[in-house]
């Protein structure tokens, strides 16, 4: 996957920057909320939004919209599709980390967000579904369901999710809809439900995931990430691993160059928020990858 | 009552018709997803591009940025940019055509040389055309000359521009750094050195600790602090300027987040002005600003921007 | 898990027993209302004076001060203050009944001779006991030489720290302008003649400009800028100050408005701290503080606050 | 009235800092307010807040309480006592000017602000109810009604009352129980009420009101005020006369000499927070004082 131009790759569509109104927005687990999203009007100009279109892996930009009272700065914070809904309503699927995302979470129905998106590049369109396997760890998890949820029902595709416990999960009943029991394994820290482990020692337990697999996406903590990938390396040697960054996002809009990580013949370091944030696992320099991508995932 | 019409904020500076007064700052910006959000043409007065030096820099390592809940935020980027070179190949044919707006060159080199060296490859190259102008940033250390930075000595920013002067014909505008004592004398030795502005301010040097850590957030530890707990600053700055250059063209930036903000920074002797930090926050601020500007205005009866610019001095 | 016990934050520096590390800023704290709203003897470590001139002072004129919502003020008071006698005599002793804390009077003069002449008077009068130290504002300009910034002279700063030792044996802080290109120079000055300690950072240079009237809110344009837009600044300056001076103990204020500000500016590297402007915020600042900070040492085992003095730099 | 000694001038309750809880908050004309405010705890201490005791003609510091957030800085805002009741709580009458009052206008029962008080001298507590002549402009009427309602009921005390319309008097409730109607002239700039005019017209006609006057208490816009001073001058030229002024206090805590006002005979300005609110209006220097004072009344 060569870096890819200036300009959002083609074929995805462009960017708008709307004011939404929340439709909903649900605690779906200890700390896990869905919030469901619809475009009203363009920020800057008024005028009424069209729906609301992407592929499976971007992302958008939240935050609170401008008051015209006291200035008080914040980054929006970018947040993977979750789901795209017939009335052109999105939904993101968020876990309550810091200030910014506690702040979504006290937000209700009626209330207002600004988004920009979609933004950032897709997970691969033409990943095989039944042989492709999709390794989800805490809320990354987001875009691979939103990659999922896209092709037929149920789903051929295979998933291995880790959570730290049962409680975590916060999707089941979308899971169960989407995938078939025998295709997914749960991993649980503590062992509260499915696998007790994480994602690769869930993976070496049960070689049956693996068998056939031409194609693996990758969401979720760093650590997490880099296991599976050296998991991958040994017993998929031939498959086509990518990896979705969640490296600190600044402006989601390739403005600022804060988000950017090392990639193999890249002569500087590309932005992950426009080159990525999906990037194929073996041309990522994994050694020098910030500490800081998917830190809380 | 009269109504601002589009004209109101047109500005020529230099010789240069900037269709808008609002412009973004360097560093902040990307054209191209601006004008997907945007449409640019409508709304900015013109492009700066990020800093470009002779070759690609890689920039610091992360994080290079750390939010600073309500004020801003600090950024310790590094000038990470592709170089020269591939800036005039491949952005500046880009960046023409994002809203067809003047297009500003932003460079840095390390010595009087390299900025020579820079300004002659410019002037030599086929997309030169679309190059309206240079700002020469002046809050990199010169490596020729000790380390000192540019920007806090006006011999080292004399030099530069009157070098860059023989060399190329384009409006240059100096932009300066606020850590100084005062910007004064600076400023004073770009504009008699042959500068057409003076940009100001840069970033204000600040500081985050992770206290969970117990380390600074950024590797460097200090780095640039911008967004709206800098206007204070920003405003005093540009104020002294223009009392001490009545004459002088002054682009003020610095934690512009808001139209009042804007009309305060016209007022204190701005001609032009840049937004860089609150793109982060609010992508649609050029067109926010530019209706709320053009709204104000009408409701006050002003005809042409150029009666604010300064109007507190008066 | 070990219980932070109330020495957890006693400091002694240049002989002076801080029975807490927190003090108040100069010139923003009233100790009588303070001591009725807080008992000041739980709470703060020592009482700043208002800066205290030679001759009586009555200020500048109004308004002296501008709010800026989010980030904080803008002041202009122009040093008001009844003068050195009616300090020594009024003040002083009813400051002395307000907790029990060491007091630190503010001094600031036009001239090193001044300095001195409010020195000698300093040490003659009978309320002199009640004094532990004296806080040198370096901020104000030096009538004698020209008007030039005490606080941007290394040799004007090394000519009135060395003077005052000559004249009077009170550990003398001095206070330190961050409107200079670098405090190091100023700070290695001042150490190096003689001082205790560098109280770091004073105002920094803004302005506010009414959009209705069309002027600078302030009579006199610009003023100081403080409170939480400045704390990035303030953080930096003595991150920068304890790197180039390990041993100097430095006293940090500017815009710490809450215990994370205030266990920050410990670990870049201050013993003690002063908060200004959140008084006006928040009579309270000082209990909830103390109280804030007892917690933080108390949850993450911390014995003693020097072990978070300057940890940022280890 | 020599200025007076660095602390709170004796006889006054000490002040504290509290959180308060909003009891209510009543919208009482188009920009007008009366919020009822009940103590709680010591905002350092979190030790129960007694109730809350005043004199009239001292004010308090209102604001919103710090929260362990984003910090965001803003001067607390003065206003005068204008009502203290039995269970210990407190009323102001406020009048939305900026953003401050705005916000306090958006508040509801059981939201919490942070209050300091009681703050600033009083206004004479000798002068003898039958002989005192009130003159309000505005939102200045809160501290005087606040002295009328401390006498006998009904008050033998005269009021003169200057709005700009009859929606803008917000209190005549208050007025009808405390006052008796021939002791009352409402002034209205606009006519719709009361006496078509100014306060000082309003007094020039009506010479029964200024009859063995000896004491008059006067708070409200400057221009009133000054107005209102020259009047006394030449038709009570034996009577004491007060001014409550309504400075810009940025602490209220005598902390900043931001509020100052120069007095005949002081050498240097006094801050009226702590010296004030209250003067003798022989003793100002009518000729230097800030165009700022009371500029909202
Ligand atoms: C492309 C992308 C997609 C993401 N999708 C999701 C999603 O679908 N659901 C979800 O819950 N989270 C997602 N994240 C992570 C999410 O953005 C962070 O958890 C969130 O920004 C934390 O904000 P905060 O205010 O709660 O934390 P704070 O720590 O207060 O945030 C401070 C700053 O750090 C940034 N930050 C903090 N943690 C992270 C992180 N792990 N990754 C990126 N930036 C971070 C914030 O954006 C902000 O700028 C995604 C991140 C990226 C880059
Ligand atoms: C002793 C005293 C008692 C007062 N009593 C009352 C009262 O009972 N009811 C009432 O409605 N108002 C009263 N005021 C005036 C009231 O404090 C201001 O209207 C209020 O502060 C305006 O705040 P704002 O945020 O709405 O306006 P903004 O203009 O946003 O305020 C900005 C700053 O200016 C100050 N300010 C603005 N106008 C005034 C003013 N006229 N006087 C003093 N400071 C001002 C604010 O406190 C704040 O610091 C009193 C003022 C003083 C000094
Ligand atoms: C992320 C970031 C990158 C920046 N890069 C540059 C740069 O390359 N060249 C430059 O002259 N200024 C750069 N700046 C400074 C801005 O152009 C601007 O002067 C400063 O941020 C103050 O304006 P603001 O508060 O509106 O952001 C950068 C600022 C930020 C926040
Ligand atoms: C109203 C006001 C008056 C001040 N007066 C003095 C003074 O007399 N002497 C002095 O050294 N500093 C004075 N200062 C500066 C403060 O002591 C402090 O250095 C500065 O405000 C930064 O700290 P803060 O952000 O906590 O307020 C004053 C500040 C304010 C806001
Ligand atoms: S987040 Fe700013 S460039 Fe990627
Ligand atoms: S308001 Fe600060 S001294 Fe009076």
């Amino acid at each position: 996957m060569p870096a890819a131009p200036v300009c959002t790759a083609p074929n995805t569509p462009l960017p708008t920057d709307t004011l939404c109104c929340i439709l909903s927005n649900v605690q779906v687990g200890p700390t896990l909320w869905i919030m469901r999203l619809l475009p009203q009007h363009h920020a800057a100009t008024g005028q009424a939004a069209s729906g609301f279109t992407c592929h499976p892996g971007q992302f958008v930009m939240v935050g609170l919209p401008e008051t015209s009272g006291v200035p008080s700065f914040s980054f929006r914070r970018p947040m993977s599709v979750y789901q795209t809904h017939d009335d052109g309503s999105l939904s993101i699927f968020y876990k309550v980390h810091g200030r910014g995302t506690r702040l979504f979470s006290e937000l209700t129905a009626g209330n207002t967000l600004a988004l920009t998106g979609p933004l950032g590049n897709t997970l691969p369109q033409d990943a095989p579904p039944e042989s492709t396997l999709l390794v989800g760890g805490g809320i990354g998890i987001a875009p691979l369901v939103c990659w999922a949820s896209r092709h037929l029902s149920p789903s051929p595709t295979r998933l291995v999710y880790g959570v730290h416990s049962q409680a975590d999960i916060g999707i089941s009943d979308a899971i169960e809809s989407i995938f078939t029991k025998e295709h997914t394994l749960i991993c649980t820290d503590d062992g509260s439900t499915g696998f007790n482990g994480n994602v690769v020692a869930g993976l070496t337990k049960n070689p049956q995931l693996t068998q056939g697999i031409t194609h693996v996406l990758i969401c979720g903590p760093m650590p997490m990430m880099r296991a599976t990938w050296q998991f991958c390396q040994t017993n998929l040697p031939d498959a086509n691993v990518y990896v979705s960054l969640e490296e600190h996002m600044p402006c989601g809009t390739g403005s600022c160059s804060g988000c950017v990580v090392d990639v193999i013949d890249e002569p500087l370091p590309v932005k992950s928020c426009q080159v990525g944030p999906v990037f194929l696992a073996s041309r990522l320099q994994w050694a020098t990858t910030s500490v800081t991508a998917g830190s809380n995932a | 009552m009269t109504t601002a019409t589009a004209s109101a904020t047109q500005q020529t500076i230099a010789g240069i018709e900037f269709p808008h007064c609002i412009l973004n700052a360097s560093g902040c910006f990307n054209p191209v997803t601006f004008h997907q959000l945007n449409h640019l043409g409508a709304c900015l007065g013109g492009i700066v591009t990020k800093t470009t030096t002779p070759e690609p820099r890689p920039g610091n390592p992360l994080p290079r940025t750390v939010e600073l809940p309500g004020v801003g935020m600090l950024n310790s980027i590094g000038l990470q940019n592709p170089g020269l070179t591939h800036v005039l190949q491949q952005d500046i044919p880009t960046f023409a055509d994002c809203g067809n707006v003047p297009i500003i060159l932003s460079i840095a080199a390390c010595s009087t040389a390299e900025f020579a060296d820079m300004a002659a490859a410019i002037e030599a190259h086929p997309h030169r055309r679309h190059i309206q102008a240079l700002e020469v940033n002046l809050s990199c250390p010169n490596v020729a000359k000790g380390g000192v930075d540019f920007g806090k000595s006006p011999e080292l920013i004399a030099d530069i521009i009157t070098t860059l002067k023989q060399v190329t014909p384009l409006p240059l505008f100096a932009k300066l750094t606020p850590n100084v004592a005062s910007m004064v004398p600076m400023a004073e030795s770009a504009m008699a050195a042959g500068a057409s502005g003076i940009v100001a301010i840069n970033t204000v040097l600040g500081a985050h600790i992770n206290i969970h850590s117990k380390k600074a957030t950024l590797p460097r530890i200090s780095g640039g602090y911008s967004g709206p707990g800098i206007f204070p600053i920003a405003l005093h700055h540009v104020l002294t300027l223009k009392r001490a250059l009545p004459t002088a063209t002054i682009i003020g930036v610095g934690g512009i987040s808001n139209a009042e903000n804007a009309i305060a920074m016209l007022m204190a002797g701005a001609s032009l002005l840049q937004v860089g930090t609150q793109c982060f926050a609010n992508p649609s601020v050029f067109g926010q600003l530019h209706q709320q500007l053009h709204q104000y205005m009408a409701d006050e009866g002003i005809t042409h921007m150029d009666e604010l610019v300064g109007a507190a001095l008066a």
